[in-house]
């Protein structure tokens, strides 16, 4: 608990000798990151449970659809060491696929249903994890896929409230177009992480 | 004959015009325990008055007959309570086992209603009152029963005089045991919070009523009123010596009701089964060590 | 004898917040149970893809609606961490104030809501009145009452406003001098330790089992599994405070670890008033336009101890001005969901609500 | 006996007359339904309890809709609430009022692209008094209630009757929306 800078150390010390960790990523003086293959997250967190990382604390999925691949991310943590590790490790994006940990934490389970729920990832040996959890009647691809578009689904699906007067006229106006869709692209280009 | 039962449908009315009055200045009283302003004096007249002007829905014959039958149960109770010596309909039936067993009817009503109205909810709530019931009644009527041993009546009119006729010596003085025991039980029939189980919003939704909106949840509104008018009325006239005219009537009737709702406010509520076994243990022992010391032993104060 | 199948919630007054949990039971004991969750649900983690780095700050106070500061704080910082930049000295004093207010008021609220299930109302009119003062406290300090939107990436919005600890100090003295008649009420009370003693258990291989963190975890274990211990944020590790703990977590000590830690938030604030160094409270981001700035790429978990336990959010960003994931994780998920389903059936349906409420379950936060 | 005095009000003054003294006890017993559905229902607490005191103007929360003459939709609507506030409104007995809390009630507020979330509640069910804030300080609630119960002085808080008379646009908006508006038992084996 007073020395965390060499508990991090300690920790990635431990895991790499053994384990063949891809990437290793040393956050912050409370947390470091493994970026591991598909096949040694259980044994890993096997270990990790054993070893005092006894709370799973979060578990999800990030989507790259650049790459065509999805991203599963493991969080846990150790309260008398205070490292949290996260283990993370790419997976199929088409048709994406995962061994459920729910004989390691028994906790997991509802956060994979979520995971499946928001991005369509199937968890095999979680009973429920097919049953819709927060949505109702879901009719669209999972939500929190980067190809998904809320606004267009609200647009379709709710009645917007119409206003009398259009607020946004001085954007409609013929001279400006050029330089709002030139602006546009540059905001599209900076969000995708292209140039500052 | 007919003349005396206007005089009993007189009294019921007095009764619910007397027991919303204080029940509200009460809530007003509680707002001001709680740190708050409280709601005007006449608030319950005005929530009584505003259900009885909305449209309701009727969930089968059963439900809405239940609570006219609860209704008209209650107010054939209330028409035989003697509130001063003189202010009563029927001088010679005013006998305790009446109450004991009208105020039966209007709650049946109220069960049979509750339950026709198909709500799981409501039917606990009934199983809980019912219970509840059970569990107070045993060692209520105990004391009772000691205090009629004693005087050789049962009339409630004729026991309240006995009291005035002893100088002042009201039960609640000679009797101390069994008049706590009396507390609690009114307590409990009063539904107030430790023993408030069958009502229980947080649990239950608030249990028979659940199913209830509109008018018949006035009326039954109005059936709760004057039970509790009669409840309080029987307990001044059975502890409290009753009263000679009305005002002291008043002033005892307020002094109870206001020193009940007072301890309620400030305890949680028992579960139903804690509430069974409370009543079970201490009340019971209570009751009959009274009426034991009282009638065998022959220590009255 | 007959199932029969009851709903708490989402329309119940037992229930807090829109969540709803099926029961099935037999008799008075409930046999099986479920939370049914996703009417809160608004699609946050997708919202926040949507805005910019700063844009966000408007969002994440709504996550969970009860203890908003928890989640500007914990957004602040995984932002800071991703960048990689410190926040000046006064900055983390002054949050530090603004998370023990909000730590004292959702205590507060807690408090006087066990009023709501064991129907004792005059507990919870006294601790709203007095959770009023603090939402007052920070209307004067920020601007509004629940939504503060105050702790930024960077420090904080603007500094405290002048004579705002004389405001604080009074408050302070005066739920001070009423903690004893609070504990009269509550937890001292005979009715409600005849609801709380020996019931709603949570033994220590629960905690683990599900993952329960918080007083939930404290007051089973017996350690000081505080976030602000273990891995101490801001500038928790320069003050005093003790975390309370227990060995036997039945409701009563749940409630009573909780009006321990409002003396402890009490004198966190006194000693952050009297240590505050003058100084800056904001450091920008970047450069330039505040709607263009970017964060470098990185994963990051940032971690808070909100009343209910460990408050994370996971933040992935790929170097623009948007971030590209941040995913919640709320304090009583584990509680909420599996602890629901597991651990609820086998009580009396009286005890449903006060089990919901001890265990602290929120449910904006499970839905997001 | 043929009274001529009165004969000279016709039925429906003598409704009109009725309905007025109703009106009375309703907006001085505003009964709210305890449903929140939503953020804005944070500030329900101070506005019921000692800070502000809700009952001093005759409100109350109350335990089911049976009983409830206010729906008091505090904030933002998932698909999920809706559904389950659409069946709450219809049990509740006439007159009912609705109080919309919040810009999200109004125009989807800071939720307008959320893709669990509605824009508009009005197009559901009829809305009689909103509360603009993200979220309302408790003044701005109470000042929504005694709105309120001037609309109801001023008979023009009626969205009960409306939703009455067009029930058949309002039924087609909610099955645009929900897709079904009926609500499924998912745990019922």
């Amino acid at each position: 608990m007073m020395n965390s800078t060499n508990n991090a150390l300690e920790v990635i010390t431990l895991v790499e000798s053994k384990y063949n960790v891809v990437k290793t990523e040393h956050i912050s003086k409370y947390q470091v990151a493994f970026e591991v293959i598909r096949e040694d997250i259980h044994s890993m967190l096997n270990f990790l449970k054993n070893s005092g990382w006894k709370q799973l604390s979060y578990l999800s999925a990030i989507d790259w659809p650049e790459e065509d691949k999805m991203e599963l991310v493991y969080i846990v943590f150790n309260w008398d060491k205070g490292v949290h590790i996260q283990i993370r490790s790419k997976i199929d994006r088409e048709n994406p696929e995962m061994d459920s940990i729910l004989p390691i934490f028994p906790g997991c389970k509802y956060y994979e249903r979520e995971a499946h729920e928001f991005f369509g990832i199937v968890f095999h040996g979680n009973p429920d994890s097919m049953k819709q959890l927060i949505l109702e009647g879901w009719d669209d691809i999972p939500p929190l896929r980067k190809d998904f578009d809320p606004r267009a689904y609200s647009e379709a699906h709710f009645p917007q409230r119409e206003y009398t007067e259009t607020f946004i006229e001085l954007n409609q106006q013929e001279s400006k177009q050029e330089k709002r869709a030139a602006r546009q692209a540059h905001i599209d280009e900076v969000r995708k992480g292209g140039k500052k | 004959m007919m003349l005396s039962m206007l005089y009993g449908v007189g009294i019921a009315f007095f009764g619910f015009v007397l027991h919303t009055s204080v029940a509200g200045i009460n809530r007003k009283i509680s707002g001001r325990l709680q740190k708050r302003y409280g709601p005007k004096w006449y608030q319950e007249f005005l929530d009584i008055f505003k259900l009885l002007s909305k449209r309701a829905t009727s969930h089968g014959w059963i439900f809405d007959f239940g609570v006219i039958m609860a209704l008209g149960g209650i107010i054939a109770t209330a028409m035989f309570i003697p509130v001063t010596n003189n202010f009563l309909a029927f001088p010679d039936f005013d006998n305790f086992f009446i109450f004991a067993y009208l105020i039966a009817v209007g709650m049946l009503g109220m069960a049979m209603s509750a339950s026709g109205s198909g709500n799981p909810l409501a039917s606990i709530g009934v199983m809980r009152a019912l219970t509840t019931m059970l569990a107070y009644d045993i060692p209520y009527m105990v004391v009772i029963v000691t205090i009629i041993k004693l005087t050789g009546t049962s009339s409630i009119s004729g026991l309240a005089l006995y009291q005035q006729a002893a100088g002042n010596n009201w039960f609640i003085v000679a009797l101390p045991l069994g008049a706590i025991v009396a507390v609690l039980a009114l307590m409990a029939g009063l539904g107030k919070k430790p023993f408030e189980t069958y009502i229980a919003p947080a649990e239950i939704a608030s249990g028979p009523l659940v199913e209830y909106g509109g008018k018949q949840l006035g009326m039954l509104f109005i059936m709760m009123e004057i039970t509790h008018f009669i409840e309080v009325s029987l307990f001044v006239n059975l502890f409290l010596g009753g009263a000679e005219n009305i005002f002291i009537f008043l002033v005892k009737y307020f002094a109870v009701y206001t020193a009940l709702s007072l301890i309620s406010n400030v305890y949680a509520r028992f579960k139903i089964d804690q509430v069974v076994l409370f009543f079970y243990k201490w009340p019971l022992l209570i009751a009959i060590v009274q009426g034991f010391i009282a009638i065998y032993l022959g220590w009255v104060i | 004898m007959q199932e029969l199948k009851l709903f708490l919630g989402p329309q119940h007054p037992g229930m807090h917040g829109n969540a709803s949990v099926h029961m099935f039971v037999e008799g008075d004991i409930i046999k099986r149970s479920y939370l049914l969750p996703g009417m809160l649900h608004r699609g946050f983690e997708k919202g926040m893809e949507r805005h910019t780095w700063l844009n966000n700050i408007g969002l994440i106070p709504r996550v969970c609606v009860v203890e908003p500061d928890i989640n500007e704080m914990c957004f602040a910082q995984g932002v800071e961490t991703l960048l990689g930049i410190e926040v000046p000295e006064r900055a983390h004093w002054i949050r530090m104030i603004i998370l023990e207010l909000a730590r004292l008021s959702i205590h507060m609220m807690a408090y006087g809501g066990i009023g709501g299930p064991t129907g004792l109302y005059t507990l919870m009119y006294h601790a709203h009145a007095d959770r009023n003062d603090i939402l007052n406290i920070f209307e004067k300090i920020t601007g509004h009452r629940v939504y503060h939107m105050y702790i930024v990436p960077g420090g904080v919005r603007k500094d405290l406003p002048v004579g705002i600890e004389k405001d604080i100090h009074q408050f302070l003295d005066s739920l001070e001098s009423r903690y004893a008649e609070y504990r009269d009420l509550g937890i001292d009370n005979p009715t409600v330790r005849a609801r709380t003693v020996d019931t709603i258990m949570l033994p220590e291989s629960v905690v683990w089992e599900l993952g329960v963190t918080g007083i939930g975890m404290r007051s089973a274990v017996g350690k000081e599994y505080d976030v602000r211990k273990v891995m101490p944020y801001a500038r928790y590790d320069q003050v005093e405070f003790t975390v309370p703990t227990n060995t036997y977590s039945d409701a009563n000590n749940r409630i009573d670890c909780k009006l321990q830690e409002i003396l402890q938030s009490i004198s966190i604030i006194r000693q952050c008033l009297a240590k505050m160094p003058e100084g800056p409270v904001r450091v920008p981001l970047g450069r330039g336009q505040s709607m263009r700035w970017t964060v470098p790429k990185g994963y990051a978990y940032s971690v808070v101890e909100s009343s209910r336990g460990e408050f994370g959010y996971f933040m992935v960003s790929n170097g623009g001005t948007h971030p590209y994931r941040v995913g919640v994780r709320g304090a009583s998920y584990p509680q909420g969901l599996l602890g629901i389903e597991k651990y609820l059936p086998g009580t009396r349906i009286d005890d449903a609500a006060l089990w919901v409420d001890t265990m602290g379950v929120c449910s904006p936060e499970i839905d997001r | 006996m043929k009274s001529t005095k009165f004969s000279e009000l016709s039925q429906e003054q003598v409704d009109r007359k009725w309905w007025e003294i109703g009106d009375f006890f309703r907006r001085n017993s505003l009964w709210m339904l305890m449903y929140c559905t939503g953020c804005c229902a944070i500030e329900l607490p101070p506005a019921m309890t000692s800070a502000y005191d809700m009952e001093r103007l005759g409100m109350g929360p109350m335990a089911t809709p049976r009983q409830a003459d206010i729906l008091l939709v505090s904030g933002y609507l998932s698909l999920k609430t809706l559904r389950r506030l659409i069946y709450t409104y219809e049990q509740m007995s006439e007159p009912k009022y609705v109080v919309g809390l919040g810009s999200c009630t109004i125009n989807g507020g800071i939720y307008h692209d959320s893709h669990a979330v509605i824009n508009q509640l009005d197009q559901y069910v009829p809305v009689d008094v909103y509360v603009a804030g993200c979220m309302p300080n408790t003044e701005a609630v109470m000042n929504g209630f005694v709105d309120l119960m001037d609309a109801i002085k001023h008979k023009t808080a009626n969205g009960w009757k409306k939703y009455r008379d067009n029930y058949d646009w309002y039924r087609q908006n909610q099955i645009a929306s929900l897709g079904e508006v009926e609500v499924h038992d998912e745990f019922h084996e």
